[in-house]
């Protein structure tokens, strides 16, 4: 095994995913097997892909060719550093869901879970061939499977109406996308029907056709990453899948888009200009501010989540964009910061993703909710999914010492470099874009106060139907194992941007100044020490040091002593559950300042209402601005068309003679 | 030799079955027939491949790779229709919409049709071509009109007529063309053979060549159903028996356009501009944005297919028209898959109509649940048609995009929009079908579903991967178009 | 101007045919329709004589014979035969008024005249003008086919354009190949006989042969 | 520099800014008590509420879950970790590269968030409505929060206060007008984050006005007192912070021994200044509705905004 070689590995590795899948099929029969074995298998799996991952950055890149594929073009694999950077994140994410996935699924009915574990492992194989496709076809083939098979996982409960039209919109969009990518290769390539990516890179395009190139590419991956407007697929479809599905979902397979983006931007088209790169700053500020604020108003938790599952591909485009601007404008150094930075974020977002939304698996499991008003003190019920759970939203909140807050201090870091810019309209822009950055974030961090002391804390908001009972070894498994990569990711920051360091270096010959590297793996320090820097260890040390200081001292100077009454509540004697917030009434500010920003319906009821009752609901104007009236438009000329269709045989007779005399016409 | 059978049998097989067609065997035996066409076809397609083209009977049947490899499609799904209609028009005949007589008249017809079609395909003489076309469409007039209900009256009338009218274009484009071939090639047979005008097109004259294509287009592409000639083309697949549908979709528009793309290569030849190219290419735009936009409209699941097929095939054309060697290839390509894969969709669909009692779209809900075999095949046959990898329509389609991003920029952006409102019309219909509460009743006899899934694997394959011969096939057939 | 005689001869009959084909146009009743077709029929196979005679292509005699046969004696028997079975005699309305038709017809005429020119130059057969004419038949019936609204007129209306086809064959190329006239005349025979059960089945499904029944397959 | 002198003012500022934090209230109280021609009660006065509620037994509703105790620990720990890294008493501490200011907002956000889940934990109208509150104080601050650390960080290419200090006060001197926008817009942003007048009001218990004391009502003895305490370190912080960007003069080196007593001197001299100008203000101005919040805010925002494009425009 000499010169077994990363992609190699890679490619065993999606096989065996889809033989898991095909076994998982023949176990119709006994669904046990499938939770008992195939999963557990795939987990296995995912944990060797992440190793490879691993070991790809490290190594140089290793490509090789399938026997199959078009007559001129078998399917190219490659695995270079960035490719092994994104089956580093798939990997990893993907063995804690596969994990939860075995507790989860363990009492599905077997004529549901049989095609269900197919379309599961299809998916990930899928999803890693999209990462170490190395030509234009294979890339389309992998992604569009991707699309759907995991189109066939959110129509898995396909007797609910709203699952089907979520799918439906879901397969739509990214069918659209899809065909506007394979536009953009085919702008890419020179005709010479040569397809693999190494003759796109040469193509080296300019001007007016690079910038299509760039367009395309930018709707395409932007409709599948739930880029704004193109996003309303997401919080439709992610909610209707099943939990581990959504988590994979909102946790890797958005990333599979910002993989594109990142490889066809800045390796296939090459040569950026600094306005592509304000095009993917704007659009990221805008979608990840718009994302939170409809966070906020959501009360249906795993829509909740897939609302910041835009706010956080915002924030990714805003490290994105930084790089394209200070690439495009000449600076690879702080470029290379804006990339690591986005792509970081691209890693934690998946595992803090993956963790809350498995933990909102677990709440559904237990008790069956997915509405919020309808929970309350569930961290008396579930102690564990709470711990997990709270970690996971301290995570996303973008709190020190946890992963989030890394990658967001990363963008600011890269948004300070703006002085270096020449265009002082770009250089004032960039910081006010940070600040945009700063309001979401607080944002988050209120909407995950919302969720976790709604959900979790507080007294229950009714009887639940069944005693919730704690989450299954397996579940927990998999949210611990998540959670433990919230806390390395968050701790080690260090050792994670020298990994991406190198695959920045791969991919854009740019990387950190040495001084970056030089302050020792317990300060981060981007730039260098002088500038910036942060040290979560000791973040973390300290205030454990606090707390358990202040413990102890409290009780040697005073003492300890506790004991238990009812809340006090300012003396107010009656206390019902339902005097404390609902999800609603916790995004009551947002919804008055940021009113512009919602379509808010409201029926107030009248003054002699006997039983009065109060109904507001929070629309997504993109609906009614953009997508209805491109439907009613389409209608409309198909109305139009329908004309020619009028069934009297004359006039068929008539367009077949004005066709012949107008082409004898033009003939002449 | 084998050439003798392939043309011989089917003629055979429709004397026989014109007698014994309402036998209780009579299904048995029409199978039986295009297999043994199938087998025929196949040693052709391998005695082709091992010695290159071969000119029979005094140069007037001719084989190349180009119609050698829609020889041994038609005979294949031919023989596969004839699989499907085998339950198919026993159900028919069990729910009382046939009598005897008829399943008779339509098993003769189906085998003289197979006849009619490969002997367009095989003939060297464009004139034979002509008469074997019209040929086609009286059988098909025929079997269109089986149930004899109103609307299957009407529909067979308006096919009748517009192709009639059509065909008679063409005709006048082929005598356009002796015309011009015989200042060449002098007065008689030789002048109306294939081979032989393609090798003199260069010095054949361009002002009637230009006419005749006009001519020919007009009267072969109302076959093929371009956009606007092709009103008659929905009400035939929607009102005919559903096999026929099938080989109507699957076969005979692939035999139009062969004939379109043969006359194609020699204006082409004689003009040396792109002047025929240009035309199939507007024609080709302009079916498959009508088709789209028309798609949304349907409430008939078998009009619904057939506006598809009505925008396969200018995708086709479009390819064809664009002319190069990806291009054609593509369009080739697109050909095999588009027939397989459409005649594996009419065959679901047919069940699909059988078990719910109506064509209705409305009407048919849940298949996965009352029939998964077949909610499964609609489903998958539905994603396969509408370009969604790993089926080989998107490998067609890819080159074909790719190519037109090339070549002609202008039509990439219609062509976005008209595969983007295909696949909004076609999925947002077909998914309520496949997926949701069933409502079905039992069939009385078991539905052939063996087809439809060996159509869908072999449209899975070339998708993934083409087997070198057949991309052989395809690279010679393309040098040939040019 | 100096033709030769048959050459003269044929032009008279392009004439005639000319003539023919605009008397259908405008003619009212179906029964003198058919037999205005059958005359086309007849001053087809006289034109065809001619050529093969003054030419000497043995093969058009042949072909004249079909014709003859077919067209002059087949054909208007069976759709006799038809319209007596169907009591169909009335009258044929038209979608537009006679003079208009007319009219689109002159201008046909025109178009087909200029149209057929430059191939008419370099035609080397001796009856090269008459391209143009058989070419202004073919658009005039195709004309005919879109205004009548009854399905036996449109039926001859085909034949007629079937007819001008056959014209310009004979007259531009002195006929096409044998077995291809053959394949034709075939198919000519075996259109007329299916037209022959449809009318039936129309006839029995809609009472009616007007082709305004036949309007119920459409969008919306 | 050396380590040991460096440890040893890390320590020596950590634990002085520690006792020193509730004496700034009491003199902020104190100017205040004056101020309205009351005699206060004494600067000393927040020193004895503490030890007073850390000698209660503490109080606990039936459904405090276990975060609902461990919160004023992390309050605490958050707090007295953020005084340790602002440079006070000296620049450049071993402690001072754990964070820049960034980082700062960010540990005062996990402090935030804390709270407000502690006082949604009982599931009180009160709790609930506390925290919705100061949430939307906090994501309405912090933005205008980083503009204005931004700017100052723009003219010093560096984020670390250390840097920061050194840039502006141990160089000669010069005159930044983005600086002044900065001022004021911090100035506001303090208001807000520290729950005084005009935002909130730090006296009051009438529950409709409540926002941060809303939030600990369930909170007694020892939790209470740690609560307080870390409530009068963030003041301390932000105050300090303050001193630290726009009058850095006087802070010393880290074990420059010589400095530090001028140091010392310079740092009580601004706070009592700083509190006897907040006592002020907050007798000036009277508490606002709590949805004219966002304008005071969205103001703040704005002049920090501003003051970065002066920077860009002026100071180049």
């Amino acid at each position: 095994m000499t010169n077994f070689q990363p992609v190699e590995a890679a490619v065993t590795l999606s096989v065996i995913w889809i033989g898991l899948g095909a076994i998982g099929l023949a176990c119709m029969r006994a669904p046990k097997l499938i939770t008992g074995v195939v999963f557990p298998a795939g987990a296995l799996v995912s944990l060797a892909l992440a190793a490879t991952g691993l070991w790809a950055i490290g190594a140089s890149p290793s490509s090789a060719i399938l026997p199959a594929g078009l007559p001129d073009l078998p399917f190219h694999v490659r695995v270079d550093a960035l490719s092994g950077f994104f089956l580093l994140l798939l990997g990893g994410v993907s063995f804690g869901i596969s994990l939860f996935a075995c507790g989860y699924f363990r009492d599905t009915r077997a004529t549901t879970l049989a095609p269900l574990s197919l379309q599961y492992h299809v998916f990930l194989a899928s999803m890693a061939l999209v990462l170490i496709a190395d030509d234009a076809y294979l890339f389309m083939v992998t992604w569009e499977s991707m699309a759907l098979s995991s189109y066939f996982l959110v129509t898995t409960e396909h007797h609910d109406e709203r699952n089907r039209r979520a799918g439906f919109i879901y397969l739509l969009i990214a069918h659209l996308g899809a065909i506007s990518i394979l536009l953009c290769f085919g702008v890419l390539h020179g005709g010479h029907g040569d397809y693999t990516f190494a003759a796109l890179r040469a193509a080296d395009l300019h001007g007016f056709w690079a910038t299509v190139a760039f367009l395309l590419a930018f709707f395409g991956f932007g409709a599948k990453a739930g880029m704004l407007p193109l996003h309303v697929w997401l919080p439709e479809a992610h909610p209707a899948a099943p939990s581990p599905v959504s988590a994979l979902m909102s946790g890797v397979m958005i990333k599979t888009a910002i993989y594109g983006m990142v490889r066809v931007i800045f390796d296939l088209i090459g040569n950026i200009r600094w306005e592509w790169g304000l095009t993917v700053l704007l659009f990221g500020a805008a979608t990840s501010l718009f994302g939170v604020l409809f966070a906020l108003m959501q009360h249906d938790l795993k829509r909740l989540l897939a609302y910041h599952s835009v706010e956080n591909i915002g924030i990714i485009l805003i490290g994105i964009g930084l790089a394209m601007v200070f690439i495009g404008s000449g600076h690879p150094v702080a470029g290379a910061l804006g990339l690591i930075a986005g792509l970081y974020h691209t890693l934690n977002h998946a595992v803090f993703k993956g963790l809350l939304f498995l933990g909102a698996g677990a709440i559904l499991k237990s008790t069956g909710l997915r509405n919020l008003n309808e929970m309350g003190g569930l961290i008396r019920y579930l102690p564990h999914t709470a711990l997990y759970f709270l970690i996971g939203a301290l995570a996303i909140s973008a709190l020190p010492p946890l992963n989030g807050f890394v990658s967001e201090w990363l963008t600011f870091q890269a948004s300070l470099q703006a002085p270096q810019l020449a265009s002082s309209v770009v250089r004032s822009l960039v910081p006010i874009v940070a600040a945009v950055l700063a309001l979401s974030g607080a944002l988050t961090g209120m909407c995950f106060v919302k969720v976790y002391g709604i959900a979790f804390l507080g007294q229950r908001r009714h009887e639940y139907s069944v005693q919730p009972d704690e989450a299954s070894g397996w579940e927990r498994a998999g949210m611990l194992w998540l959670a433990i990569a919230c806390f390395a990711l968050g701790l080690a920051p260090v050792f994670v941007i020298g990994e991406l360091n190198t695959v920045c270096l791969a991919l854009t010959g740019a990387g950190l100044s040495d001084e970056a590297m030089a302050s020792g793996w317990l300060w981060l320090a981007p730039t260098s020490g002088a500038q910036a820097s942060y040290s979560p260890v000791v973040f973390l040390l300290v205030i454990a040091a606090v707390f358990g200081l202040t413990f102890v001292l409290v009780r040697h100077f005073y003492h300890g002593r506790l004991r238990r009454a009812d809340p006090w509540d300012c003396g107010f004697p009656a206390q019902t559950s339902r005097m404390q917030d609902s999800a609603d009434a916790f995004g009551q500010p947002i919804r008055q300042i940021f009113a512009p920003a919602f379509l808010i319906k409201r029926e107030i009821p009248r003054a002699d209402d006997l039983q009065p009752v109060f109904t507001q609901s929070v629309e997504d104007r993109h609906w009614y601005s953009m997508y209805l009236p491109i439907a009613r438009f389409t209608e409309f000329l198909s109305g139009h068309f329908g004309r020619l269709q009028q069934g009297r045989i004359s006039v068929y007779l008539l367009f077949s003679f004005m066709t012949l005399i107008a082409l004898l016409v033009f003939a002449q | 030799m084998e050439l003798m059978f392939v043309l011989g049998v089917p003629f055979a097989g429709g004397i026989m079955l014109g007698f014994w067609g309402h036998r209780h065997f009579a299904p048995e035996l029409n199978s039986g027939m295009s297999l043994l066409t199938f087998l025929a076809a196949a040693g052709l397609t391998a005695r082709v491949i091992a010695d290159g083209p071969v000119l029979v009977w005094d140069g007037n049947f001719f084989v190349d790779s180009f119609n050698v490899f829609l020889v041994a499609l038609t005979a294949f799904v031919a023989f596969t229709t004839s699989l499907f209609s085998r339950p198919y028009m026993r159900i028919e005949l069990a729910h009382g919409r046939l009598t005897p007589n008829r399943l008779r008249l339509y098993h003769s017809m189906y085998q003289m049709f197979s006849f009619t079609m490969l002997l367009a395909l095989l003939t060297n003489n464009v004139g034979v071509l002509w008469v074997a076309m019209e040929a086609a469409t009286l059988t098909t007039v025929l079997l269109v009109s089986l149930y004899r209900t109103p609307a299957s009256l009407e529909a067979a009338w308006k096919y009748f007529i517009l192709c009639g009218v059509g065909l008679a274009q063409a005709l006048f484009g082929t005598i356009l063309l002796y015309f011009a071939a015989e200042k060449v090639l002098g007065p008689g047979g030789t002048a109306l053979l294939w081979t032989q005008l393609n090798e003199v097109k260069g010095g054949l004259e361009p002002t009637v060549l230009g006419l005749a294509f006009v001519f020919l287009l007009v009267g072969y592409g109302t076959k093929v159903g371009l956009a606007p000639l092709h009103n008659w083309l929905p009400d035939a697949h929607a009102e005919g028996p559903t096999p026929i549908s099938a080989v109507l979709s699957g076969l005979l528009l692939n035999v139009a356009l062969y004939a379109v793309v043969r006359a194609k290569v020699l204006v082409d030849g004689a003009l040396g501009t792109h002047f025929a190219g240009n035309l199939m290419m507007g024609f080709g735009l302009l079916s498959v944005v009508v088709a789209a936009f028309l798609l949304s409209r349907q409430k008939d699941i078998k009009r619904l297919f057939a506006y598809s097929s009505i925008e396969h095939m200018g995708l086709m054309t479009f390819a064809f028209g664009m002319g190069g060697a990806l291009a054609t290839f593509a369009g080739l390509l697109h050909m095999t898959v588009h027939s397989l894969t459409k005649s594996a969709i009419f065959f679901t669909v047919g069940h699909a109509a059988q078990k719910s009692g109506t064509q209705i779209m409305a009407d048919i809900r849940g298949l996965i649940g009352s029939n998964p075999t077949i909610g499964w095949g609609l489903m998958i046959g539905s994603l396969a048609i509408l370009g969604m990898p790993p089926f080989g329509v998107f490998a067609s389609e890819f080159m074909i995009l790719t190519a037109a991003m090339h070549q002609q920029p202008w039509a990439t952006p219609f062509l976005l929009v008209a595969l983007g409102v295909a696949f909004a019309a076609i999925f947002g219909k077909v998914q309520p079908m496949v997926f949701g509460e069933p409502s079905a009743k039992r069939l009385p006899h078991r539905p052939a579903l063996v087809p439809v899934f060996v159509h869908l694997a072999i449209v899975l394959l070339l998708g993934l991967y083409i087997p070198p011969y057949l991309a052989g096939w395809y690279r010679q057939a393309a040098q040939l178009i040019g | 101007m100096n033709l030769p005689f048959y050459a003269q001869l044929i032009n008279l009959c392009a004439a005639l045919l000319l003539l023919l084909a605009f008397a259908m146009l405008t003619q009212r009743r179906i029964l003198s329709l058919i037999n205005l077709f059958a005359l086309q029929g007849m001053v087809l196979v006289a034109s065809t004589l001619v050529i093969s005679y003054s030419t000497d292509q043995s093969h058009l005699y042949y072909s004249a014979l079909l014709t003859f046969v077919l067209k002059v004696l087949l054909l208007p028997w069976i759709l006799h035969r038809l319209i007596r079975a169907l009591k169909v005699r009335w009258d044929v309305e038209t979608v537009i008024n006679i003079p208009a038709t007319m009219l689109i017809g002159i201008v046909l005429v025109i178009f087909a005249f200029n149209l057929a020119a430059p191939i008419s130059e370099i035609a080397g057969t001796v009856t090269k003008s008459t391209l143009g004419i058989a070419t202004a038949c073919i658009l005039l019936a195709f004309l005919m086919m879109i205004t009548r609204r009854k399905a036996v007129s449109q039926v001859i209306g085909f034949l007629a354009m079937e007819n001008g086809l056959l014209f310009a064959a004979t007259s531009a190329t002195y006929g096409m190949p044998l077995v291809v006239e053959l394949g034709i005349a075939l198919d000519v025979l075996v259109g007329t006989l299916i037209f022959g059960v449809f009318f039936f089945h129309i006839r029995e499904t809609f009472e009616s042969l007007d082709i305004h029944h036949l309007e119920k397959l459409k969008e919306r | 520099m050396n380590v040991a002198g460096g440890i040893v003012f890390q320590v020596l500022q950590s634990v002085l800014v520690l006792l020193l934090a509730p004496l700034m209230l009491g003199w902020v109280n104190q100017c205040r008590a004056w101020l309205q021609n009351r005699s206060g009660a004494g600067i000393w006065q927040p020193y004895r509420v503490l030890h007073k509620l850390f000698h209660k037994d503490a109080v606990l509703a039936h459904n405090a879950s276990p975060l609902f105790r461990a919160t004023p620990y992390i309050l605490f720990g958050c707090m007295w970790l953020a005084v340790g890294i602002v440079p006070v008493l000296a620049t450049s501490l071993p402690f001072a590269p754990a964070a820049d200011v960034i980082a700062l907002v960010g540990l005062f956000a996990l402090a935030r968030v804390f709270v407000s889940l502690a006082g949604m934990d009982v599931g009180t109208s009160f709790g609930t409505l506390g925290a919705r509150r100061e949430m939307m104080i906090g994501f309405l601050a912090e933005p205008a929060m980083l503009m204005t650390l931004f700017t100052a960080s723009l003219i010093s290419h560096s984020t670390s206060l250390a840097t920061i200090v050194e840039t502006l006060g141990q160089r000669e001197f010069v005159i930044y007008p983005s600086m002044a926008f900065a001022a004021i817009a911090f100035l506001m942003v303090l208001l807000a984050e520290n729950a005084r007048i005009p935002i909130d009001n730090p006296s009051t218990h009438l529950e409709l006005t409540m926002i941060h004391e809303a939030m600990v009502l369930e909170y007694s003895a020892r939790h209470l007192a740690l609560i307080e305490w870390a409530a009068s370190l963030k003041l301390t912080a932000y105050i300090t912070i303050g001193i630290a960007i726009f009058v850095p003069w006087g802070i010393a080196q880290a074990g420059d021994w010589a400095a530090l007593p001028v140091a010392l001197a310079a740092l009580l001299l601004k706070l009592l200044a700083a509190g006897a100008g907040l006592a002020l203000l907050e007798t000036l101005s009277a508490k606002m509705r709590i949805f004219r919040a966002p304008e005071f805010l969205g103001t703040a925002f704005l002049l920090a905004t501003l003051g970065m494009l002066t920077h860009f425009l002026l100071e180049r």
